[in-house]
């Protein structure tokens, strides 16, 4: 393996400005024209709606696409970037969305084996010594013996983190840093790497679509949109409306359905459910949960705080040690029939993951709800012709954009993923709506068209269970709003008397 | 991300028939390519080998399909081969990889044979269904076992079923040789010989005994079970993706076992065969080697039931032709090993090919 | 993965094979035209092996046998090897016949004869089936299937005898594949041999349970080194495991069906090998000469179907002497290995006081028992 | 040449030679996968792999009439097959179990078939350090009588678990083999690394082969694998990942082997198919025991497909 030995970082904040940055693929343009300038010591915000170009504008800083044309400077001087190494080198870095560490390696072993220069033979004394006096400068540290996979969220973003400085990076990009953790932790994060750029360390550009951490932490703001820079300022000139306003454009923002309806009698009612997560080392525990008809009951909560585990109980994926869930006022255990003849339906989160076989067609997926029962009853043959019917109307009836609907599923969009999932899911009476983060990764005209089947579902007098890791979602569209955090339910409040800074406390579990 | 969605998102405009058309014959091309691809790598091999790839495939053709007598040859091969396939193919519908089919040969074989002595007496069509039975459901059990293992308690179902065939071959010796020897069974230790009438003959006009009317009987129907009832589509989710089949409510767990056990019943209906049109009574000759060659039929049909049939014929044949082969041209046996190891890679390698080749693409079809 | 079975011996009859019984080869005439008919034709012989063909042990003596067709003018000889005893091999032979115009076949391992030799002689009835071991009867099956075999458990006595006049620790080991009669008789001859030089030694076998097994073999080989044995032999298919592994382990090794000799020079004693080629060569001969095969070949030492290794520098001078004076009364007729008073090693009597059973007996071939002094159980 | 009956002290005594002898191949092909499967990538092609090493060696070793450039040979014949296995995983798509389930048929037909001229010459065995010096008993004495393959083996277990901690490559195999994500964002390539593993991989199982062929048993035939290969395939699992477990999962397997001779050999004769069964049985009960439907296996690498 080629060593390439460190080449000796700057160790001031750097300076990064791109110009005229251009990147098209084949005949689509993802970034026209883009010139952004990160100053030294500065801390950036990168604004923008999913598909604006920014994954795409760091990538080509950090190396991993090569712009059509433009150019970087980095600290001042113009800089060729041929792949991700070439940006270490110069000590750019860069810290995921979705993390980076090993989960198996302890965390001096991630530190460790994520530097270039790392020795062929580790000498773990010398290593240690190093790391502790590395740590010891921090302004925030991790334990060093720990294993990363038994980190908290906010622990392995302060790692992710820390690495970039262990690498000796003067040009971070933080991309959605905060998407994993509680409000709390996301200020106390945010708040050392600021304190890093003011004490000259280092110079940030983050990628966020929360207007609240632009405004708490950052300079200075780009926005994109579709691929241009489309406004810039010094943050504490700027509001959250002409923020929103550069980001959306002129495009009208969607204005969910009208609420209809009062709620009605209870539908699902959870009462003392005990089980234990994946890692089975926490417990999830719902004392109490009731969703009414025609209500939207929001669950929010950072990910991992044991809504997934809570999906999987409502669909039968995962044992309970202790309690009970009724459905109707009668047991319910999540079998076929019992959803069938009660009309429960599921909308997971990332539905090509958990609620599609990806390889099977559209169609085919369209039908997972209704291929063995005709008229009624339980079929045992299948029938191809009806079903192919009523996937190809429904595919219309959504909108779902799928060129060849015998083709497989995993070729489509992930909008048209959910549309298709929604489509299976909402055809036919629902009493009991089941869903978790269904917008994530979409792009905007697609969140809203979710968004509105949703609350049309509410409005027709369905019980609706919403889990979302995106507290906004969960403000708009909630009549009534629940909060948890490791494995419990600890807050509830109405929709129209939440406010933000408590639901966020409640989502730290500081309660 | 954004690069991949782009290109799917220029190349899909195209007629539903002509992309549906192109697909198809996606599925027959990279095969046969795949296929022609391995016996040229071979024929490479045989010419350092200073053989001649031209009598080689000649002699195959002759020893398997060249004459009346050499299409029986590779029919009664292809006869087990086609049911221990069953026990692989059957599992991968729904995402599992059961190498064991072996072992419930082997067991449905030996109980069969145990069987056959209390119903010496029995006429054929009271006994043979009783036996075939009898070993349908301890290949079914065996198997379904890994299945019912890999439910249960997550245990890996590839290595499962690969100690549970040890396991059964082990536990075949112990019986044949002990509880279940006919002690006129001297120096080849196997049960007592079945009753006349409870051996399965030849099909008429034939050389070839019924298991292989069953065998492509037990492939048709396991196509229909899979693409045409509900619990094969249920089957089909599951295996495309098991989270989504369990958010549906299928009952997953009854349908790996079941699948799973289905297999294995087939698998013993192949013991079955053996026993009863081959054998005459259960013996170590019931290891020969089926289970193994099934796991590569499977693999080579893709896991598609309705290809097995024409993937066994080809294996069978060369099979039948491997004795000419070493008879003609002096090659040792194993000369066929290697040409099944060359296809079996060059098929496996050439999944990668699916959906890449522009001229099956959507909307560039022919 | 296949399992391989050994052939045994149907002893009914000891006379060499061109001297077939009258009845039989009363028998055996009906079928001979069509033979005779061809025999100006060149002939094709096929052989068919249940294992490798050089496994320096029961494949490769038989091939060795088949290679000295090779030299008879107008005799082409096919083989096949590793062909197991299912339908593979009913197949191989109707290929034989079919495509290579062979009309005499050699299938050599013991399984191969019920069903498969079964089910085919009376579909090719100008084909002749001559079977290793077979268990051909007269009243039962086809004329155009024979068996042949030889008295292998003298040779295992002689065995014996060697090993007797070597052992210091007085216990000999046998590493066996299974129980069954064949091996039994191997392994109840040795012990004999060696207790005809001293009745205190003891024998210890040890079963593997297959015929064809390196690691098994080899631990086998190593328990009995273990337990004190300094002379060990086999009846497994490649004796090549467990004679190097002996050898190895300081112990004195004897042969068993080929010359394992050059294997371990110093250890090896002497061995009991087939010498098919003669066999097969008078076969031939006969068929070329228009005549048939009687349907029963059997033989031993002295019809030179088995024969001796030559005898090794570890054997002593006085164990030379008795091996050739013994060798040579085999040779003469009328020896018998089991004779009374004998007991098993459960304390059944199986021979009483003046009771002799000759190699030709047919009772021994459902031998049940290990004599006494044999370290071992049959199950 | 002295020898007591020692009588059942024998078995525990035929136990431990059976152990350290028979142990060593598996030993080595389990070490292999190990560090195959710590990539992510499972190798199932090692049984041919065993084999053609096995015929490698004893041909080499013929030929040249050096053992040590057997099993020079075998290991090199070995990486071929896993650089091979290794490549042809990285295509996408590509299943890596069945690819090992062709790799396993090929190396045994190519073995065989190349292997013929070999099975009758003698080759030079490798050399054993006699550790039983001290006692005088010749069953302790050949008990341990110990080959050099079987220490180079210990040796490697314990170099392999010092380097997948405290060295680079070991720390960039556990990283490839834990997150494909993590290894890309590092600049790793994940599919050269697993591939190179594969490779190494292959490379103990040819050794091991070798020690089967040119040590014990020691002769070259095509009966001279009973599925070690396969079998160090799910002695794996069951040691953990862990290479320093390997020793004792295949010095538990070898022991168990020789346990149905042993006790033959002090007249235990019952049932020694079932005794031949006890490692497959052990295999299988340890695995029930310690695998669970609701998560993941410890210390499975994150990235294995057998796992997930």
């Amino acid at each position: 393996m080629k060593v390439i030995g460190q080449t000796p970082g700057p160790d001031a904040a750097l300076a990064v400005e791109t110009l005229g940055m251009t990147m098209r693929f084949g005949n689509f343009t993802a970034l026209e024209d883009v010139s952004i300038r990160v100053a030294a010591g500065s801390f950036h915000a990168l604004l923008g709606e999913n598909g604006a170009g920014k994954s795409t504008l760091v990538k080509c800083i950090m190396g991993f696409y090569h712009a059509t044309s433009g150019q970087l400077l980095v600290g001042g001087r113009e800089a060729r970037i041929a792949d991700p190494r070439d940006a270490r080198a110069l000590g750019l870095g860069m810290v995921y969305q979705h993390f980076t560490l090993v989960p198996s390696l302890t965390v001096a072993e991630n530190l460790v084996i994520s530097r270039l220069d790392t020795p062929g033979v580790i000498d773990w004394r010398a290593e240690r010594r190093a790391l502790d006096a590395f740590m010891a400068a921090m302004p925030f540290r991790v334990p060093l013996d720990q294993q990363v996979s038994r980190l908290a969220a906010g622990e392995k973003q302060k790692l992710e983190i820390l690495k970039q400085l262990y690498l000796g990076s003067r040009f971070l990009i933080l991309d959605e840093p905060t998407s994993v953790l509680t409000p709390d932790e996301a200020d106390e994060v945010l708040g050392h790497v600021r304190g890093l750029c003011a004490a000259g360390e280092v110079s940030v550009l983050m990628i966020t679509h929360k207007f609240r951490e632009v405004t708490a932490f950052a300079d200075e703001v780009s926005v994109l949109r579709r691929g241009r820079l489309v406004g810039q300022g010094r943050v504490a000139e700027l509001s959250h409306a002409r923020m929103a306003a550069m980001m959306i454009g002129a495009e009208k923002e969607y204005v969910p359905a009208a609420r209809k309806g009062s709620p009605g009698a209870p539908v699902l009612e959870l009462s003392g459910i005990r089980a234990t997560d994946r890692s089975g080392l926490k417990q999830i525990a719902i004392d109490s949960l009731t969703v009414r008809a025609g209500e939207i009951a929001g669950i929010a909560g950072i990910s991992g705080n044991g809504q997934m585990e809570l999906m999987e109980v409502l669909t039968g994926q995962r044992a309970t040690s202790a309690g009970e869930i009724r459905v109707e006022g009668a047991p319910y255990r999540a079998s076929r029939a019992e959803a069938q003849a009660l009309a429960v339906r599921y909308l997971p989160e990332e539905p090509l993951k958990n609620a599609c076989a990806p390889r099977m067609s559209v169609i085919d997926n369209i039908a997972f709800r209704s291929f063995d029962r005709k008229d009624g009853r339980a079929a045992f043959w299948l029938s191809p012709r009806s079903m192919k019917a009523q996937g190809t109307d429904l595919i219309d009836a959504f909108r779902v954009k799928a060129a060849v609907p015998d083709g497989p599923i995993a070729a489509l969009s992930g909008g048209n993923v959910q549309r298709a999932v929604l489509a299976r899911e909402l055809t036919g009476a629902v009493r009991l709506l089941i869903i978790s983060n269904p917008c994530f990764g979409l792009d905007f005209a697609a969140v809203a068209e979710i968004r509105a089947r949703i609350v049309a579902a509410r409005n027709a007098g369905a019980a609706v269970l919403l889990m979302s890791e995106d507290l906004d979602e969960v403000m708009e569209l909630s009549d009534r709003i629940l909060v948890m955090s490791e494995g419990r339910i600890d807050y509830e409040v109405a929709a129209n008397e939440a406010s933000l800074a408590e639901i966020g406390h409640h989502m730290g579990g500081h309660a | 991300m954004a690069l991949a969605e782009s290109l799917s998102g220029g190349g899909a405009r195209s007629t539903l028939l002509r992309a549906g058309l192109a697909r198809r014959a996606e599925a027959v091309v990279i095969p046969l390519l795949a296929l022609l691809a391995g016996l040229a790598v071979f024929g490479l091999f045989l010419l350092t080998q200073g053989k001649s790839p031209v009598d080689f495939f000649a002699l195959v053709w002759k020893g398997a399909y060249g004459s009346a007598f050499s299409w029986q040859n590779t029919l009664s091969r292809a006869a087990p081969l086609l049911l221990s396939a069953l026990c692989v193919a059957l599992p991968a519908r729904l995402g599992l990889v059961v190498i064991g089919g072996e072992g419930a040969i082997v067991l449905g074989g030996v109980a069969a044979g145990a069987l056959a002595g209390p119903l010496a007496g029995a006429p054929a069509i009271v006994g043979l269904p009783l036996l075939a039975a009898a070993a349908m459901v301890v290949g079914g059990v065996w198997i379904g076992a890994s299945g019912a293992l890999r439910h249960l308690r997550g245990v890996n179902e590839t290595i499962a079923s690969l100690l549970l065939s040890y396991i059964a071959i082990a536990l075949m010796n112990q019986l044949v040789e002990g509880p279940l020897r006919d002690p006129a069974s001297l120096n080849k230790p196997s049960t007592a010989p079945l009753a006349d009438q409870l051996r399965v003959g030849n099909m008429p006009g034939m050389d070839v005994h019924w298991g292989l009317a069953f065998g492509i009987a037990a492939c048709v129907l396991s196509w229909v079970l899979i693409e045409r009832t509900t619990w094969g589509f249920a089957a089909r989710i599951a295996g495309g993706n098991l989270r989504a089949a369990e958010v549906q409510g299928l009952p997953v767990g009854r349908l790996i076992v079941g699948f799973t056990a289905l297999g294995g019943a087939f698998a013993g209906l192949a013991g079955f065969f053996e026993v009863t049109a081959i054998h005459g009574s259960a013996n170590a000759s019931l290891a020969a080697g089926y289970g193994y060659t099934g796991i590569l039929i499977a693999f080579l049909a893709r896991q598609n039931t309705l290809a097995i049939i024409p993937v066994a014929i080809l294996l069978a044949g060369f099979d039948a032709s491997s004795g000419l082969v070493q008879r003609r041209m002096q090659l040792p046996d194993a000369t066929v090993q290697v040409l099944q190891g060359l296809v079996f890679m060059a098929i496996l390698m050439s999944e990668t090919l699916y959906g890449r080749l522009r001229l099956f693409a959507a909307g560039k079809g022919a | 993965m296949t399992s391989l079975t050994r052939p045994f011996s149907h002893p009914l009859s000891r006379r060499g094979f061109l001297r077939g019984s009258a009845a039989l080869g009363g028998a055996a005439a009906l079928s001979s035209l069509p033979l005779g008919a061809r025999a100006e034709t060149p002939l094709t012989v096929g052989f068919i092996y249940v294992g490798p063909r050089d496994d320096y042990g029961y494949n490769q003596a038989h091939a060795i046998g088949a290679a000295a067709l090779k030299e008879i003018p107008g005799v082409t000889v096919v083989e096949e090897e590793n062909v197991p005893e299912t339908i593979d091999v009913q197949k191989s032979m109707e290929s034989m016949i079919n495509l290579d115009g062979a009309t005499l076949l050699f299938p050599t391992s013991f399984g191969y004869f019920d069903p498969h030799i079964l089910t085919l002689a009376p579909k090719y009835p100008e084909v002749r089936f001559e079977h290793c071991g077979g268990l051909w009867s007269a009243d039962k099956h086809p004329t155009n299937a024979g068996s042949y075999f030889g008295y292998i458990g003298m040779g295992q006595y002689l065995n014996g005898v060697a090993a007797g006049h070597v052992t210091q620790t007085k216990k000999i080991g046998f590493v066996a594949a299974k129980p069954i009669p064949q091996v039994l008789l191997n392994i109840n001859s040795f012990l004999l041999g060696a207790r005809s030089v001293d009745p205190t030694i003891m024998c210890q076998v040890i079963f593997t349970g297959e015929w064809s097994l390196a690691v098994k073999e080899a631990e086998a080989t190593n328990a009995l080194a273990d337990a004190g044995c300094d002379v060990i032999t086999c009846h497994v298919d490649s004796p090549k495991v467990v004679i190097e592994t002996a050898a190895g382990r300081g112990s004195f090794v004897c042969g068993y069906h080929a010359d394992q000799s050059a294997l371990a020079p110093e250890k090896y004693l002497t061995g009991a090998e087939w010498n098919w080629g003669k066999v097969y060569t008078d076969m031939v001969n006969t068929t070329l000469a228009g005549e048939t095969i009687p349907n029963f070949v059997r033989g031993g030492l002295a019809e030179g179907f088995v024969t001796m290794s030559p005898l090794g520098p570890a054997v002593p001078e006085a164990g030379r002497s008795q091996f050739e004076a013994v060798k040579a009364e085999i040779m003469t007729g009328g020896f018998s290995v089991i004779k009374g008073p004998l007991k098993d090693n459960a304390g059944n009597v199986v021979a009483t006081e003046g009771q002799a059973f000759l190699e030709t007996d047919p009772s021994l071939e459902s031998m049940g028992y290990l004599v006494e002094g044999v370290i071992g159980a049959t199950s | 040449m002295t020898t007591g009956d020692i009588g059942l002290w024998g078995v525990p005594i035929a136990v431990i030679g059976g152990a350290i002898r028979v142990s060593t191949p598996i030993l080595f092909v389990s070490l292999g996968e190990t560090l195959t499967e710590r990539s992510g990538r499972i190798n199932l092609g090692l049984e041919g792999t065993l084999v053609i090493g096995a015929m490698t060696g004893y041909a080499t070793a013929v030929l040249t009439g050096s053992a040590w450039a057997g099993v020079l040979v075998a290991a090199l014949a070995g990486a071929v097959f896993g650089l091979v296995h290794g490549l042809v995983c990285s295509l996408p798509k590509v299943n890596d179990i069945a690819i090992g389930i062709a790799m396993m048929l090929l190396g045994t037909g190519l073995a065989f078939y190349f292997g013929k001229p070999f099975i009758q010459p003698v080759a030079p065995n490798l050399p054993a350090i006699p550790l039983g010096w001290w006692s005088d008993l010749p069953q302790v004495q050949a008990a341990l009588n110990v080959n050099v393959l079987f220490l180079i083996g210990l040796a490697l277990a314990f170099a392999m678990h010092w380097m997948l901690r405290a060295t680079r490559p070991g720390l960039i195999v556990r990283v490839v083999g834990d997150s494909s994500d993590a290894a890309r964002a590092m600049g790793l390539k994940p599919a050269q690394i697993r591939t190179i593993a594969t490779a190494i991989g292959g490379a103990f199982a040819g050794v091991g082969g070798a020690y089967l062929s040119l040590y014990y048993p020691g002769s070259w035939n095509e009966a001279i694998s009973s599925g070690q290969g396969l079998m160090a395939v799910a002695l794996v699992i069951f040691a953990r990942w862990n290479p320093i477990a390997c020793i004792w999962a295949a010095l538990l397997f070898g022991g168990a082997g020789a346990l149905g001779p042993a006790l033959q050999s002090v007249g235990v004769t019952q049932g020694y198919y079932l005794f031949y069964a006890a490692p497959y049985v052990l295999t299988l009960g340890v695995l029930i025991a310690t695998s669970s439907p609701s998560r993941a296996m410890a210390g499975a690498p994150g990235e294995l497909s057998i796992t997930k």
